[in-house]
């Protein structure tokens, strides 16, 4: 990819800019259906239609809102933190553009084929719990300060079995390199017919897979997990007092948070960018297709459950992630070491 | 002990005669049911009574309302109880002076009498006497006057705002 | 209109498709503030539950008032309430539009002669765009008010109006 | 705040305001919270935001019927029901025999108000736990009721439609085949929503051992309604002190049995809600067999109503427990004295009793369990 942009840009700068600001683009473009998709989803699940007035079936919806929410009134409370205020919705935000930087979308993009490409990409993700503090403390207020605190518990602790079930994999595929760990899982040998997808290689990869959703669906605060910002309980946690852009930027990060999440599901248990059926259908541009609709699929899951289940409690969130996944993970862990030993 | 004589008010009233003599007083009604009168000061007492006789078991007290009666320049307090052990259902009445509207609390008896007194503080100015939170709970704080009673004059205004009175 | 209202002097080429748009936008997102008072307030679950559908316009709750746009005063408003509400209007930025629901919000309704607790119109404390009539309004009224405010939007301009009235 | 110091660590309780806009306070509500961390250490309800002075508007009023819309307006999620308790009160004191076919058009229409006002206090509460969707699927089945009303009265949500000693119209000619059908088309949804929201293991996680209240301190509180039953007090007005024809049906009373958790949690307070909208469906079957074809509704209503001097109190039980009308008349047109003796007041105020000690999120959980209205607690 980089050297077709280098070849049609002036610059190499420029080719290193817009090589870099792929991943911008989709991320907008996805947020804008991924929004829409979800009031859809949201709708049909709830016997409604869901918007339909903007364009043919509401597609233009969110071009709507994100066009109104830059027009809103920046509003900063008196008595907050102005310059955390501000810079919050950024830092969240430039945490999960960045972690895209090691997805490898297709077999012919990847933004940096780092050898510590998951490290890296944990590592920043931990931002968010950054800034999700630093929003609700710069806030001053006090439905901000509880949901902030809550996300802060929250995400530290099931930072814990996200790591260990992808640990896991990273000892099946024996890469760090997420491009290397895609790589691995092409073509259809097991049981002759299924793709070489990690989720089939080994029984215990399948457990793993579920602690690994369960984590990220409390990572990205989804319900049952949407404690922080629960409307029930906290008003909106920790976006409270964020209006206008701002808080447009909050939104923009949990969409894009859900979809890096998702991603990284798909490269480390459904094979990536590889295409279901073997070589047919294959290729830098089918890749592309196939990682995202596999990454979209997961996304949908999600917001399946979203408008499905009821939410958990604080104490009983910190219990399902220290009581039943840290252990589970651990022992699974060791049954997949064992497991790559024997096989 | 279940006790299917004292049903009636009046029943219950010969019963009570034995404990509190004169201080009751029944008063029979043509139409609903007929009360018992009780004096200001002697209602806490009455009301433990009435609630921890084996024979009455009142554990409920239904309803509380405060009313004025401007006629008397009075303001009286109605008391609905009922048992659900013995399944039997008691009035009792207070009247006070308007001057001074002072009756004994009975929240320590029936918990709810909680904020039916409150609010028969708010709306009729009747007070409660060992009452441990006797405050505004309808209206804001800073109100004037009582608007149940029938003499009320709507304030104009309310913290800047007009009322339309 | 927000920000923007009356900053500019002529419209031109330039402005008159960004006012066009910014309009549009305004319109098909209003996001109301998740805020029930009496009586109306059920008709208002029921405008956005299945049957009548608020989303379909676009129209969304948002517990905290930053982050709405329309602020749907649902029922009586009581004296203890009205320096809420003025509050609560306070806090919403900017373009915020209110709809009175029902007659209680209008005017004080039933409860106009003898009410001596309710503010006699929500108009006393803020300022309304639309007023919808009914005791309490049906959901297709109230959707019927969020077409006028609509409409209200469409015509607004960034335009500063000229002091001979064109 | 005060300043606590255990251990040499310097702690200091939180105060939060939880309303009066709050998504989940039902209303204007304001609670005043006193937290430590999460756990609510205190609670004190400042209610009257939605004060509307029923009290003076019945005293006001000229004439006895031309209260019944006010009441309409107390607990406007069952306006049916708080008609129904005035027009006996009024009729008890006038002394007025009701024709056979009101009577049973009452307990009809009593009946649907009542499972519309658990489908709205049901579906809340789960929106209250997260749950979204069994919300919306309560309003569609609300919405089919709503129809049958606003069929029979014109109105969807006040009637105004019992009248001192009768109806103020015949019934449709349909009404008895569309609520047939709907008692057909309802039951299987009751099902539904057990499989979709009582039984899901996050449901009963949340509702289960939360804000018990036990028998004892439920009546010394006089709570009523499945308040009280779903603390096992098998206590329904509508057996243990017959009002209207209501002796005439068969119909179970349902109670907590604390089948998940502590009898008296939420989930008993839910469960009986759910459990009495499939006996109300009885009652309505029933009622639809024995109602009399012929008659006219307005039959008994009086020319004018001038009680005679006295007072009743008259107590009905309403979807959300014990609504009593305090009546006085001293013979002129307009009623001395009613009280409303609502029943979402006296329940909301065990709230400081039941959730001391509980976390922010089970504090909404309490108070969507009590499924108050707030026009009722504050009149």
């Amino acid at each position: 990819m980089i050297e077709f942009l280098e070849n049609i840009t002036p610059s190499t700068t420029m080719a290193l800019v817009i090589h870099a600001m792929i991943p911008l683009g989709l991320i907008l473009v996805y947020a804008l259906f991924a929004i829409w998709m979800e009031r859809k989803v949201a709708a049909h699940v709830q016997d409604r239609l869901g918007p339909m007035r903007v364009g043919w079936h509401g597609w233009a919806q969110t071009i709507a809102d994100m066009l109104k929410l830059l027009q809103k009134e920046d509003i900063i409370p008196t008595d907050a933190s102005r310059f955390l205020f501000r810079f919050a919705p950024f830092l969240i935000f430039v945490a999960s553009y960045a972690a895209f930087a090691v997805i490898p979308f297709s077999s012919g993009y990847i933004g940096s084929s780092i050898n510590i490409g998951v490290f890296y990409l944990l590592a920043i993700t931990s931002l968010l719990t950054l800034s999700v503090i630093m929003a609700a403390w710069a806030s001053n207020n006090k439905w901000s300060l509880l949901g902030g605190m809550r996300s802060a518990a929250q995400m530290v602790s099931y930072e814990v079995p996200t790591i260990m079930s992808v640990l896991s994999v990273i000892v099946v595929a024996g890469s760090l390199n997420l491009m290397t760990v895609t790589e691995m899982q092409s073509g259809n040998e097991i049981l002759g017919f299924l793709p070489n997808w990690l989720i089939f290689q080994n029984p215990f990869l399948l457990v793993a897979f579920v602690i690994f959703f369960v984590s990220i669906l409390a990572e990205s605060h989804r319900v049952p997990f949407d404690l922080p910002e629960s409307e029930s309980e906290l008003v909106a946690g920790y976006q409270t007092e964020y209006s206008g852009m701002r808080w447009g930027i909050f939104m923009l990060a949990e969409y894009a948070d859900m979809l890096l999440l998702s991603l990284l599901g798909v490269v480390l248990f459904f094979g990536g960018w590889n295409s279901p059926f073997g070589t047919f259908m294959d290729g830098p541009v089918w890749g592309f297709f196939w990682f995202m609709l596999k990454g979209m699929l997961l996304v949908f899951v999600m917001m399946w459950i979203r408008w499905t289940l009821p939410r958990y409690r604080v104490d009983q969130l910190m219990r399902i992630c220290w009581n039943i996944l840290i252990p589970a993970s651990f022992v699974n862990f060791v049954l997949i070491a064992l497991w790559e030993m024997i096989f | 002990m279940k006790s299917d004589a004292l049903k009636s008010p009046e029943e219950i009233y010969e019963y009570l005669k034995a404990s509190f003599d004169e201080l009751l007083e029944y008063v029979p009604a043509e139409l609903g049911q007929s009360w018992i009168t009780v004096p200001p000061f002697s209602m806490k007492a009455v009301a433990k009574f009435l609630r921890d006789d084996p024979a009455l078991r009142f554990n409920t007290l239904m309803c509380q309302s405060g009313v004025h009666y401007p006629d008397e320049d009075e303001l009286g307090v109605t008391y609905h109880l009922h048992s659900t052990s013995h399944k039997h259902t008691l009035v009792l009445k207070v009247r006070v002076p308007i001057a001074d509207p002072r009756v004994q609390s009975v929240e320590a008896i029936w918990k709810t009498a909680d904020w039916h007194e409150r609010e028969a503080w708010d709306l009729l100015g009747i007070v409660f006497d060992g009452h441990p939170n006797l405050k505004r709970i309808l209206c804001p704080e800073g109100w004037e006057g009582h608007p149940l009673r029938k003499d009320y004059r709507q304030q104009e205004t309310y913290l800047g705002v007009t009322t339309g009175a | 209109m927000g920000l923007l209202d009356k900053k500019y002097h002529d419209s031109n080429i330039i402005i008159v498709p960004l006012e066009n748009a910014l309009n549009w936008a305004r319109k098909s997102s209003l996001w109301y503030e998740q805020f029930g008072l009496a009586c109306c307030a059920i008709e208002m679950m029921a405008t956005a539950a299945s049957h009548y559908d608020f989303d379909r316009f676009g129209i969304l709750p948002r517990s905290s008032p930053r982050q709405a746009d329309v602020m749907i005063v649902a029922g009586t408003v009581t004296m203890k309430m009205a320096s809420r509400i003025e509050r609560l209007y306070e806090q919403m930025s900017e373009p915020r539009y209110v709809i009175s629901m029902g007659s209680c919000s209008n005017s004080g309704g039933p409860y106009w002669e003898h009410g001596y607790h309710v503010l006699k119109g929500v108009d006393k404390v803020i300022p309304v765009d639309v007023y919808v009539p009914g005791c309490p309004p049906r959901p297709e009224a109230l959707l019927e008010g969020f077409l006028k405010l609509q409409e209200r939007i469409t015509n607004e301009t960034v335009v500063e109006s000229k002091p001979d009235g064109k | 705040m005060d300043e606590i110091i255990t251990n040499g660590v310097q702690k200091q309780e939180m105060v939060i305001n939880m309303g009066p806009q709050h998504p989940s306070t039902h209303g204007v509500l304001r609670l005043e919270v006193v937290l430590d961390g999460e756990v609510v250490k205190k609670v004190t309800a400042d209610i009257g935001y939605l004060h509307r002075c029923f009290e003076k508007h019945a005293e006001a009023m000229d004439d006895y019927s031309k209260v019944i819309p006010y009441t309409d307006r107390i607990d406007y999620v069952s306006a049916m029901n708080q008609e129904h308790g005035y027009v006996i009160a009024v009729e008890k004191l006038l002394d007025l025999e009701v024709p056979e076919r009101v009577e049973y058009m009452r307990v009809i229409l009593a009946e649907l108000q009542r499972i519309a006002s658990h489908l709205l206090g049901v579906g809340t509460f789960g929106l209250d736990l997260g749950a979204f969707t069994p919300f919306l699927y309560c309003f569609i089945e609300r919405e089919k009721i709503l129809k049958i009303f606003e069929k029979v009265s014109g109105a969807r949500l006040l009637y105004n439609y019992m009248c001192i000693g009768g109806l103020m119209q015949d019934i449709p000619e349909d009404f008895k085949t569309d609520t047939r059908e709907f008692v057909k088309t309802f039951r299987p949804k009751i099902q539904e929503l057990n499989d979709l929201l009582s039984s899901n293991r996050i449901f009963i996680d949340r509702t289960a051992n939360i804000g018990v209240l036990p028998a004892e301190v439920a009546l010394n509180y006089a709570a009523s309604g499945p308040m009280l039953r779903g603390s096992g007090v098998k206590w329904d007005l509508r057996r243990n002190d017959p009002y209207s024809i209501y002796d005439r049906f068969e119909f179970d009373i349902p109670v907590g049995k604390g089948e998940v958790g502590t009898v008296g949690d939420c989930w008993d307070r839910y469960i009986v809600r759910v459990r009495e909208m499939e006996e109300s469906l009885k009652i309505i079957e029933q009622a639809l067999d024995q109602m009399p074809d012929e008659g006219d509704v307005k039959e008994a209503v009086p020319k004018r109503v001038r009680p005679a001097e006295g007072e009743v109190y008259v107590r009905t039980e309403t979807p959300r427990g014990e609504l009593g009308y305090y009546i006085i008349s001293d013979k002129s047109a307009s009623p001395f004295r009613v009280k409303a003796r609502a029943p979402s007041f006296v329940n909301l105020s065990i709230l400081p009793a039941i959730s001391k000690g509980a976390l922010i999120a089970d504090l909404v959980a309490i108070v969507g369990s009590i499924d108050i209205v707030l026009g009722e607690v504050d009149r």
